[in-house]
């Protein structure tokens, strides 16, 4: 009941009743992309409203109060004035780099989500190398940063960039390596395979196999994802506003809801690798839809990440390096051997 | 061969006069080694009002709110610095009762402009939460100013002879009120900052102002404290009443941002201390001494100085027995603090400047005045 | 379709890296690198090498074209200016090409090309790992030593002291 | 010392320097020829009895019409001793003439923006300067010094060009 994954695969044999199988992969490759975009745009939409009422409860405020039941359509109505907000570009700006590099953000962004298993059945395209195609393709918004802090033509957009670049470099090293205990236990890439492998209530979850994977992966993700205590690339109070600072109107938009997105599909990650994804706590529970505990699970995730950034300063760039190499890096690899060690003797 | 041998270009930028960290329109022009800073040219002036050609053609008593405008952050401190500066110039007795009214405001203001700082300084180092806390409490002390006088920023409080107003009726109930929260809130801030790891990776051994360099450089306030040296014009030269007030100078060790951090959040407690010793010992009768409305001091000068909230703030009054000064100097407390940061900010990385610039706190109209 | 998919591909790759010996602006002819980094896992991918397809948008566009943009941003001199991508010896350079292409196109045409008629779609990690840890663990572990050295020479070069 | 102690002391130590000494205000305070200027701030640096290790206020005055000139007026403070001293100096000068004296932000490197603040805004010249850009002005504004008696910021009011 309530199974979203039943009505993909109803919408594709329906298809395939009187259409050639090529028209069928078209059809369907597009129905799957534009409901892909049409979740995110929503969900960055609530993530950036339920921050704000976040942070507003933390701080002992309101936050949004006026557009619609406690400001719920306040992101669609600061959308809306972003699209008629002029779009400005610098004089000097690299013209084309600078109109591509929030495409490519966006666009990175957005194509992590084929292969994230949103419940039973509900996954784009169940690849085998599922995970590492996320962190392959994650790599994109790093490009699209340096992009943007290059294109800007503007030196505090420049050291922005360079200073995501180094970040971001640095804490992909023990992001990998944290998910690779993951990987070992479950022996398969696949996203699908490593939540199947999870199954069966909650003390088969990875984060009680291998905590230790979990806390680097975590603190991890958290830099990757630009988030406080790790958002130096674009730290407010030192860069202005790092790498998009001349960037205004959609494109300054696209950045922003990126950002949102990111912050989710490394919860969604987190989730599935080491909280059992889609499962659920006990089997018993079943019978609530698998996508409402994958988004649940995901959606305390990313509350975490938001207390995060509304309880901590900010870290240093020399002592967030120090951080990645001297500290998660050592423990990444003791993780892997742990999580070596406790296959061999558990079996 | 090593890096140092390696041929590397220095970069120039701009900081400011717009950027959310100079906490006004102050330019720093930065050359820097990678993010590693090497030279600081810091540029003001772009508040400049000339208030002291101002205190030329006005009359002592027209000039009092303009004093307000050369600290907005701490109006009740810059209202007294210069009211006592020109009640000396002409021998005017001030009733007790004001005496205490401005004690207690000067205090208040201590403790709100303390708050400003302190929430500017955590966003700086990027932790928003406290501003917002600290802002609450403000608007508590700013309540119980503008119950008093109006207003909530510049508030144009002391006059020569004594103050403008009494304090309301509610005004005692709601002071106590804060002064027994209060404690508790600053615990609260202590609590989200103090020993948060990163917070103290952020200040710690950063901008260390030795206390040769502030002697040389004439720092004053919170951040010569934070450098160890005991130094309180409150006490050293104990203007107004302040002898009667029992409290403590909170000093520091190594003069880093940490320390100067931790000098102002112990001054906090103490002020509230103050407060709450002048509130029960208030006594009745005048609020002002009347001082006539073409008033003429003698001819001659004085120079007398308070501790503000930003270190030391100083009038040099010249008369010529017309109602109108014929010089006035005002020396203030962030126009010497600034000129440190090109000495204690180099060889930082560019997040600590912004830490040592919060760590000051600077407030751009009284460098410019 | 995997025909024209492959068509496609390569052109992007091959206008690609025109681009990244053309273009006169140092940092462009990087991101057009990234671009043919990109066209061959897609070629991997279309080849039904999974695994190989990830790890060359990984390594090559994740880690060694965005150090070369770094380095890039970092020496001002290269960034912004426009450089000349060619020398003052058409001639030999000239020469040279030609004679590779001959090369080439004589050991092309020599090869017998098979026609594998299906490709497999099974998944290549669990084969790419095994045939690491046992035919080939000699090389594995050679490579592994040469960038341990080479991780060892550049901490020696960086080293501040 | 208090200031009738600390006046005493300075006017025996140094008097062959000092024009004229007493107390204004309950401030020790010495007048000196602009040529010590320097050598005395310096002596009062190091001496030990006065350790005037830091300046409280640094300016000028317009005495032009009174005393035929600018005077300096500096006032130091000891940490240590906890005690004041006012030092002045005239500075001759009629009309627009921009008069010279000897910087002192050698001896105090704080006294570096106050000299140029009074150096623009009271056009007296400090020979030795390290550092003798505008610190309040603007870097083009130049020959009017406004913290002159009888200079007004009515005559330069400017209408934007068209």
């Amino acid at each position: 009941m309530f199974e979203l994954g039943g009505i993909f695969e109803a919408i594709g044999k329906w298809l395939n009743g009187f259409l050639p199988p090529v028209w069928v992969t078209i059809i369907s490759a597009v129905i799957t992309g534009l409901a892909v975009l049409g979740f995110l745009s929503l969900l960055a939409l609530f993530l950036v409203w339920w921050e704000r009422k976040i942070s507003a409860h933390m701080q002992q405020r309101y936050g949004p109060m006026r557009t619609g039941w406690h400001g719920v359509l306040q992101t669609i109505a600061d959308g809306v004035k972003l699209l008629q907000k002029e779009d400005l570009m610098p004089k000097d700006a690299d013209r084309i780099v600078y109109f591509w590099a929030p495409i490519i953000c966006f666009g990175a962004a957005f194509m992590a989500y084929l292969v994230v298993p949103f419940g039973k059945g509900i996954i784009v395209q169940d690849l085998n190398i599922g995970i590492l195609y996320i962190i392959a393709i994650t790599t994109f918004t790093v490009v699209s940063l340096l992009m943007a802090g290059w294109a800007s033509n503007n030196k505090w957009a420049l050291l922005g960039g360079m200073r995501s670049a180094a970040q971001i470099i640095s804490y992909e090293v023990p992001l990998s390596l944290a998910i690779v205990g993951a990987v070992m236990l479950a022996q398969t890439l696949s996203m699908n395979g490593i939540v199947s492998a999870q199954a069966g209530g909650f003390w088969h979850w990875y984060v009680f196999r291998e905590p230790l994977g979990f806390l680097v992966y975590y603190i991890a993700a958290t830099a990757e994802a630009n988030r406080t205590p790790f958002d130096i690339p674009e730290a407010e109070q030192e860069l202005v506003a790092g790498f998009n600072i001349e960037y205004s109107g959609m494109k300054f938009a696209m950045f922003f809801l990126a950002e949102f997105v990111n912050m989710f599909t490394v919860s969604a990650i987190a989730v599935t690798l080491f909280f059992g994804g889609w499962q659920p706590l006990f089997s018993f529970l079943g019978f609530i839809p698998s996508w409402v505990w994958f988004m649940g699970k995901s959606l305390v995730s990313v509350f975490v990440l938001m207390w995060f950034r509304w309880t901590y300063p900010r870290i240093r760039v020399d002592q967030l390096m120090n951080f990645a190499w001297k500290f998660l890096l050592p423990l990444a690899f003791l993780n892997i051997i742990l999580v070596g060690f406790g296959i061999v003797v558990f079996k | 061969m090593t890096v140092k041998e390696l041929k590397t270009e220095e970069f120039m930028v701009n900081m400011g006069p717009q950027h959310p960290s100079t906490h006004g329109v102050c330019k720093l022009v930065i050359k820097m080694d990678g993010e590693e800073i090497k030279e600081i040219t810091p540029h003001v002036g772009f508040l400049h009002r000339s208030i002291e050609k101002i205190g030329e053609n006005r009359t002592y008593a027209q000039f009092v709110p303009y004093t307000d405008r050369i600290d907005y952050v701490a109006s009740m401190n810059a209202n007294h610095a210069y009211v006592i500066a020109a009640e000396k110039l002409g021998g005017v007795e001030v009733p007790e009762r004001a005496e205490y009214l401005r004690v207690i405001m000067a205090e208040l203001n201590r403790i709100a402009s303390h708050l400003v700082w302190l929430a500017t300084f955590a966003i700086d180092l990027g932790a928003v939460t406290p501003f917002l806390y600290a802002f609450r409490e403000r608007e508590m002390i700013l309540d119980l100013f503008e119950m008093t006088c109006g207003q909530r920023l510049t508030y144009n409080y002391m006059c020569i002879g004594g103050v403008n107003w009494d304090i309301p009726k509610e005004f005692e109930p709601k002071l106590r009120e804060f002064l027994k929260i209060f404690p508790s809130r600053v615990d609260d801030y202590e609590d989200l900052l103090t020993n948060n790891p990163i917070f103290l990776y952020r200040t710690k051994n950063i901008g260390i102002l030795s206390k040769e360099t502030a002697f040389e450089y004439s720092v004053s306030g919170p951040s010569l404290r934070g450098s160890g040296v005991k130094w309180d014009i409150r006490k050293a030269e104990s203007y107004s009443i302040y002898d009667r007030f029992d409290f403590d100078i909170p000093v520091g060790y190594n003069g880093d941002a940490w320390d100067r951090y931790r000098v102002r959040m112990r001054e906090m407690r103490e002020s509230a201390k103050i407060v709450q010793q002048a509130i029960d010992g208030l006594p009745g009768g005048d609020i002002q001494t009347k001082v006539p409305r073409t008033w003429k001091p003698p001819e001659g000068e004085v120079f007398t100085r308070i501790e503000a909230p930003r270190g030391e703030m100083a009038y040099h009054i010249v008369s010529d027995g017309s109602t109108k000064p014929y010089r006035m100097k005002i020396r203030t407390a962030s126009f010497c603090n600034l000129q440190v940061l090109p000495i204690i900010g180099i060889n930082h990385l560019i997040a600590d400047l912004v830490a040592i610039f919060g760590s000051l706190d600077i407030i751009l109209p009284e460098v410019d005045r | 379709m995997g025909l024209a998919v492959f068509y496609i591909l390569a052109a992007v790759i091959l206008v690609s890296a025109l681009f990244v010996v053309t273009l006169r602006n140092i940092f462009h002819s990087a991101l057009m690198l990234i671009v043919c980094f990109f066209g061959v896992a897609g070629l991997y991918a279309s080849l039904n090498a999974d695994f190989l397809a990830a790890v060359q948008v990984l390594i090559y566009v994740g880690a060694v074209t965005i150090l070369i943009i770094f380095a890039v941003m970092v020496t001002h001199q290269l960034s912004g200016k426009k450089i000349r991508q060619y020398n003052d010896q058409p001639v030999p350079a000239g020469l040279i090409i030609i004679s590779l292409f001959l090369l080439f196109v004589v050991s092309l045409s020599k090869t017998g090309f098979e026609v594998v008629k299906s490709i497999s779609s099974s998944p290549t990690v669990e084969g790419i790992g095994k045939a690491l840890m046992t035919s080939y663990v000699l090389p594995f572990e050679v490579v592994s030593i040469v960038l341990l050295v080479a991780l060892i020479g550049a901490i020696v070069i960086a080293r501040k002291d | 010392m208090d200031s009738e102690g600390l006046l005493k002391y300075i006017t025996e130590e140094y008097k062959d320097k000092i024009i004229d000494s007493g107390i204004v205000g309950g401030v020790a305070t010495i007048e000196v020829k602009p040529g010590d200027w320097e050598s005395i701030a310096e002596y009062l640096k190091g001496d030990m009895e006065t350790r005037f290790l830091s300046v409280s206020n640094y300016g000028a005055v317009d005495y032009r019409e009174k005393l035929g000139g600018y005077q300096l007026v500096i006032t130091l403070f000891s940490y240590e001793f906890n005690h004041k001293l006012t030092m002045k100096t005239l500075l001759p000068a009629e009309g627009e003439e921009c008069p010279e004296i000897k910087t002192l932000s050698a001896v105090w490197p704080v006294a570096d923006w106050f000299e140029r603040e009074t150096a623009e805004l009271f056009g007296i010249v400090f020979v030795g300067h390290p550092d003798p850009r505008h610190l309040m002005l603007d870097e083009d504004w130049d020959g009017e010094y406004p913290m002159r008696r009888g200079w007004s910021g009515r005559d330069f009011i400017t209408k934007p060009d068209k």
